[in-house]
């Protein structure tokens, strides 16, 4: 168990360092000096040269990538030229805010998806299963973009329901809550199609299992075998999904954050993309991938506590 | 008689931990000896059965026979040339000599091939585009006793028995002195397998090929070998004359391993030697002779020293201190 | 054989089985009838796509989505199976029958210990966790491993085949079933380890006293361990008997060509091995007549033509062959020739209602045929 | 003589079944309700893109400040937008981009991944295990902040957005093409091969790339809404095609602007999007359960 725990945490650790030295190598590789990116291409060569020399862009590109990555791992992102503040503290700030509206987003989708997942794959080719499987596979195609502007039309615009943009009053819970009920609606949908078919197809594949046969052959209750024997293994799928489902909402949350004018790493880093700021760009690029690797490698520690045959791997 | 093949010293070995991880952990290796020197020599036109059971090391031996894993030590030599270590072209003009059939009969056809395609794809192999490639393909069905219709079926359509025909035609399409039969009768059933193992020796008779027949079952490899050998974690324990070993074993794996096959007969005499215990994995080999822990005969030396070549009589050795019978 | 003091645990009756395909429905058994009688192992035999695998799920009740039970009855202690409720059906399974799977090392759940599974399966038992630990701790040394009780906290995946088929048999044994079926129990396992097993089962059996229903294809392990055999073909009991009725004196010429097919059986070394020609049968699209006369060297005109009867040719000894009918004493004719006997596999039915053995030696001379519907005399 | 007509005559036949094969298909993937409405809102939408120059009824990009958001009408199908452009016009020019941006770009990462993940596959094992931490790498990067920060160092294009494509897709294709090829390398059939003596270039063209192709193609035409999702989701930010090149995405960020009054703007640029994402889905979906109900995506 130990072993394998570490060998996740290293995984881990080289995937974030691999991905720093990518993305910094990448600033370098595309064409054009990354100074004149960020100050415009009128600005003085004096300036440009001043700011080559406090980002250190004069040394090789390796000494520069290991700096970045000293840097990195004492928390320093580098600092916003414009603002004049650490990256790392404006990417921290905003990031709350994104991971509440994943949070939420992931938490109903799994609610609703895991459950209709099971009763799919128990009541296979019921109504019931053709109806979620064709509702699931739709959610899963329509983009969350385009989810989060249809609700806004329906339930903001022409229902009048619920508030279209900001994330509610500062320090007023209730009001936050109410915000954030489209925009987690909109980041979730689709992941209640996907975690109801990958349940429901877990679920199947398990169930025509050898040793399931054997638990109904010896007549175990139904339900200790759906619950016991066969969702702990058929929820092992599901957690690696989950897992990677962070990563690919804060995608979404990009999306949720413009329509529904909400504060969070998506915000900062469209505008920052806007006016070229591209510390603050890699600064959130790379917390966000920090922490999708976090994520994923929680997911697979969790599995690896679930089945043991993973634990004692090799 | 000449010598086809003559296998000596060999020693397969796997890697089961990487470097690193054998450097940090110490304690027991980082390698197994899947084969842990074997010498044999199959004579021409000599069929020769290899005998035993899962983990024993039989397929490794024969896939580093094919060429498809590099001995650590040892030499395989064909002909008189080596083997261990030749270039590819050397090899595939090897490889041209010799056919080789694979556990699976189905699985070990190309899925996406027609069974003319199959059957053509040695000669395509090996440049031989000049041939009516039709007419070696209708000349191959007919050896093995198919209709020409077979011709458009592909793998997945054909039952066991058809698929290892195929597989018989096409390891004899290029005509080779040496034939590697890996289980050729697995997954058949009895009704079946006496085609299989029929057709098999009828093709030596008439074709003169020396043959290497890989079986878990002795009751199998006996009706179609000359000569046969026992291995156990990656050893033959014994070897000789096929006969000589039904009628006198002299390893008491052997006798055991014959006597387990529960004779089809309720009223047969149980005079059984059961052994008890399974194979070691080949990660933790006994010390002295392999066999000692699940012996019945086992004595002090055998924990401490390994048995060599200890009896050899009209071809029929076997490592054993204290061997049965004589 | 006077068995009716015991009579039988389980008694098929005319059962038939469909698995519905893209080609048509596939009739995976026609009119099986099987006994076992109380406390005997009876063995059915038979090669791939004979449909013995499929009796056994039949049986319990654990076929496929796509198979469907078209006829017959399935009576297990004095109730039939099919007709119970699916709430009954479990109460029965595992309790007074229970069931050893093919393969070990997918017949056990991965992520549960064996320890837990051991006691899950004690769920009905009033017992204290400690004692049903107990009890899986026994079972678990009767079978043979080692160390029983550190084992009890290991997964599957950390026992050989050999062991794991050892606790299969060790959970199927732990409820003290009245039968235990045991479908290709040892075909996964190397010879040696296949030897074991099959003295375990044999030494169990006799200590527990439980009916076995032992399904194999390997004669030699059948012959080993049996008391009765059936043998199947293309979905049908082609012959039935006693272990020796089989092995000594096969009625049905299937049967006496699997037994010279298989190789232990040839004491001469011989280069040219015997074999079945021809293919299995195509169970959507049956021929006509006797369902081994494609490959049948003896068969004649009316195998062709006509479903051959069950044909009595001894007590407990019967063959469904035409030619057997008329090597029998020449009523060849596949009619109706008196009740059935009781005896066989078969006997529990007939046996237990008193009346077999007077129809039996009723028939004197002459071969009692049956039709091959014709279940128990009532 | 006999050389020529084996040669002619072997793959004609193949040909012919692998065609009747594949009419086969269609034919069970029609007869799906699901499979055939996919089939038709693909047909519908790969339609009016190849002939959006002929139907559109006005230039795309004509402005006409006079009729600037005017309801749909008969001359007017979908209304006009805030610059009085036909949305009609726009939408059937936008599935063009759309279409062309997923077409290529999912093109080059399947060539690319086809060749990394068979390299990965049968490679050197350091070189594998380089590989596969270089995919999954890639993979940790959120899509819409990769593409982000690629779109500040590029500039917004229409290019930005397929080297965005191409570069995320490419770890997904190569790690399927890796995960078959490890299995089909150890196959028994390919090991009959090389004890036949075929060559390495002989293995991987007549016994790797069929069996790896077919799977590999249902997981491009599964991929193709992701693609034009992301195609549409940037530009709808601004960030992928220039302004005024027409795509759903900008299409529906204009209307978003004007979402409180005029609604259909919003609507008509949101609805091909979800009938081509749809329509792909609900396609692919039952190819796959046609040809290989055993691949499962990863999502």
């Amino acid at each position: 168990m130990w072993l394998y725990l570490c060998k996740r945490v290293v995984l881990g650790a080289v995937i974030v360092v691999v991905a720093v030295s990518l993305l910094y190598s990448m600033i370098h590789l595309v064409p054009g000096d990354p100074v004149k990116i960020v100050l415009g291409p009128r600005a003085s060569p004096e300036l440009q040269a001043a700011i080559h020399e406090k980002l250190g862009l004069n040394d090789p590109l390796p000494v520069q990538i290991l700096n970045f990555l000293g840097n990195v791992a004492t928390g320093d992102l580098g600092v916003d030229v414009f603002k004049n503040r650490p990256v790392a503290d404006i990417v921290l700030e905003q990031l709350p805010h994104t991971v509440v509206l994943v949070v939420t987003g992931i938490g109903w989708a799994m609610l609703l998806g895991i459950p209709l997942g099971c009763a799919s794959a128990i009541h296979r080719n019921s109504v019931l299963d053709r109806i979620a499987g064709v509702l699931s596979v739709s959610c899963i195609a329509i983009p969350s973009f385009v989810v989060a502007i249809y609700a806004v039309m329906l339930f903001a615009v022409t229902l009048k329901w619920l508030p279209a943009i900001g994330a509610g009053e500062r320090g007023n819970l209730a009001s936050q809550a109410w915000h954030l009920v489209l925009p987690a609606f909109a980041v979730g949908l689709s992941w209640v199609g996907y975690l109801a078919r990958l349940v429901r197809a877990s679920m199947l594949e398990i169930l025509g299992e050898a040793h399931v046969r054997t638990a109904r052959a010896f007549g175990l209750p139904e339900r200790t075998i759906v619950l016991k024997y066969v969702l702990r293994l058929a929820i092992l799928p599901t957690i690696t999904l989950l897992g990677m489902g962070i990563g690919i909402l804060i995608s979404s949350a990009v999306f949720a954050e413009i329509v529904f004018a909400r504060p969070g790493v998506g915000r900062l880093i469209f505008d920052a993309v806007s006016t070229r700021n591209y510390p603050v760009v890699m600064g959130a690029v790379l917390i966000t991938t920090v922490l999708f690797v976090v994520s994923t490698t929680l997911s697979d520690l969790i599995n690896a506590l679930v089945d043991p045959r993973l634990r004692s791997e090799e | 008689m000449s010598a086809i093949l003559e296998v000596e010293g060999v020693r397969v070995r796997y890697r089961v931990k990487p470097a690193l991880r054998a450097l940090l952990e110490g304690g027991s290796e980082a390698f197994i000896d899947a084969v842990a020197g074997v010498s044999l020599t199959i004579g021409e036109g000599e069929t020769f059965g290899l005998v035993g059971e899962s983990g024993s090391g039989k397929t490794t031996l024969a896939r580093s026979i094919m060429g498809l894993l590099r001995p650590r030590e040892g030499s395989i030599r064909f002909r008189g040339r080596e083997l261990v270590g030749i270039g590819p072209r050397a090899l595939k003009a090897f490889r041209r000599e010799v056919g080789a059939m694979f556990q699976d009969p189905v699985g070990s056809l190309s899925p996406r091939l027609t069974v003319r395609s199959l059957l053509s794809e040695p000669f395509r192999i090996h440049g031989l585009r000049e041939r009516d490639l039709q007419g070696e393909v209708r000349r191959l069905l007919r050896m093995v006793g198919l209709s020409d219709e077979f011709a458009s079926r592909y793998p997945h359509q054909l039952s066991g028995g058809q698929a290892r025909r195929i597989g018989v035609a096409r390891a004899l399409a290029l005509g080779p002195k040496l034939v590697i039969a890996d289980e050729p009768t697995a997954g058949l059933d009895v009704s079946v397998q006496g085609e299989v193992l029929n057709l098999l020796h009828r093709l030596q008779q008439e074709l003169g090929i020396s043959i290497l027949a890989i079986s878990h079952n002795l009751n199998v490899v006996r009706h179609i070998t000359d000569r046969l050998g026992v291995m156990y974690l990656g050893r033959l324990v014994e070897q000789g004359p096929t006969d000589a070993i039904f009628e006198e074993p002299r390893h008491p794996y052997t006798l055991a391993l014959l006597s387990a096959n529960p004779h089809p007969d309720p009223d047969a005499v149980a005079d059984r030697l059961e052994l008890s215990g399974e194979i070691p994995s080949p990660m933790e080999r006994p010390s002295g002779c392999e066999f000692h822990p699940r012996c019945p005969f086992v004595q002090a030396r055998c924990r401490e020293s390994h048995p060599g070549i200890e009896g050899m009589e009209r071809g029929h050795a076997f490592r054993c201190f204290y061997p049965v019978g004589g | 054989m006077r068995r009716g003091a015991k009579g039988a645990v389980l008694e098929v009756r005319a059962l038939s089985v469909e698995f519905s395909t893209a080609r048509g429905p596939l009739k995976a058994l026609r009119n099986v009838d099987l006994d076992v009688p109380a406390g005997s192992v009876v063995g059915v035999v038979g090669e791939s796509g004979s449909g013995k695998s499929t009796l056994a799920g039949a049986v319990m009740r654990l076929l496929a989505e796509n198979t469907r039970i078209t006829a017959g009855e399935v009576r297990f202690e004095g109730r039939d199976l099919l007709r119970a409720s699916n709430a009954e059906m479990r109460a029965i399974r595992g309790e007074r029958i229970s069931m050893v799977f093919q393969d070990p090392m997918t017949s056990l759940n991965p992520v549960l210990s064996i320890g837990t599974q051991m006691v899950d399966i004690q769920y009905r038992r009033d017992r204290s966790r400690e004692e049903k630990n107990a009890r899986a701790v026994e079972m678990l040394r009767r079978v043979g491993i080692p160390d029983a009780e550190r084992r009890m906290a290991h997964y599957p995946h950390q026992f050989s085949g050999g062991m794991r088929q050892r606790v299969a048999i060790a959970m199927a044994l732990e409820t003290e079933p009245a039968l235990l079926i045991a479908d290709e129990p040892t075909t996964a396992l190397d010879a040696t380890l296949e030897v074991q097993i099959i003295h375990r089962l044999k030494d169990l059996q006799r200590s527990e006293g439980c009916a076995i229903l032992f399904i194999s294809h390997h004669l030699g392990v059948i012959a080993e361990l049996c008391d009765y055999v059936v043998v199947m073909y293309g979905g049908e009991v082609v012959e039935r008997g006693t272990v020796r009725d089989i092995f000594h004196r096969p009625g049905h010429p299937y049967t006496e060509k699997l037994l010279e097919c298989d190789p232990a059986r040839i004491a001469d070394r011989s280069r040219d091995l015997p074999t079945i020609p021809g293919d299995v049968p195509d169970l959507v699209a049956l021929p006509r007549g006797c369902v081994f006369a494609p490959r049948c060297a003896k068969a004649v005109d009316v195998c062709g033509r006509d479903a051959p009867p069950d044909v009595w040719l001894e007590e407990g000894h019967e063959a469904k062959c035409h030619l057997a009918a008329k090597a029998g004493g020449g009523a060849a004719s596949g009619f109706e020739g008196g009740a059935a006997s009781g005896a066989g596999p078969r006997a529990g039915a007939g046996a237990a209602s008193g009346t077999a053995a007077e129809s039996g030696a009723g028939e004197g001379a002459g071969a009692g045929t049956r039709t091959a519907s014709g279940g128990a005399p009532a | 003589m006999a050389v020529t007509t084996t040669a002619a005559a072997t793959p004609a036949l193949e040909n012919l079944g692998a065609w009747t094969a594949f009419r086969r298909s269609i034919g069970r993937v029609v007869r799906e309700p699901l499979g055939a409405l996919g089939l038709f809102m693909v047909v519908l939408i790969v339609g009016s893109a190849i002939g959006a120059d002929w139907l559109a009824p006005f230039d795309p990009n004509k402005i006409d400040i006079r009729a600037k958001l005017e309801p749909p009408s008969v001359e007017h199908l979908l209304g006009t937008d805030q610059l009085g452009r036909d949305i009609f016009s726009r939408v059937l020019v936008g599935g063009q981009i759309a279409l062309k941006v997923s077409l290529v770009a999912i093109g080059a990462a399947l060539a690319v991944g086809l060749v990394l993940g068979l390299i990965a596959g049968f490679g050197p094992r350091w070189l594998d295990h380089g590989l596969v931490l270089l995919f999954d790498t890639v993979r940790s990067f959120p899509t819409v902040m990769f593409a982000l920060a690629l779109i500040t160092l590029l500039g917004p294009s229409l290019e930005t957005v397929v080297v965005v494509v191409v570069v995320t897709q490419i770890p997904i294709y190569a790690r399927m093409v890796r995960t078959q090829t490890l299995a089909l390398r150890s196959a028994e059939f390919i090991m009959a091969e090389r004890v036949m003596g075929a060559g390495f270039f002989r293995i991987l063209a007549v016994h790797i790339l069929p069996n790896v192709i077919g799977p590999l193609l249902i997981l491009a035409s599964m991929d193709i809404p992701f693609v034009i999702t992301i195609e549409a989701g940037l530009s709808f930010l601004g960030m992928g095609v220039r302004p005024p090149t027409p795509s759903w995405g900008t299409i529906l960020n204009d209307g978003y602007s004007f979402l409180y009054n005029t609604p259909w703007p919003a609507i008509a640029g949101g609805l091909p999007v979800i009938i081509t994402t749809l329509g792909f889905t609900f396609l692919g979906e039952s190819l796959r359960d046609v040809f290989d109900p055993k691949l499962r995506k990863d999502v």
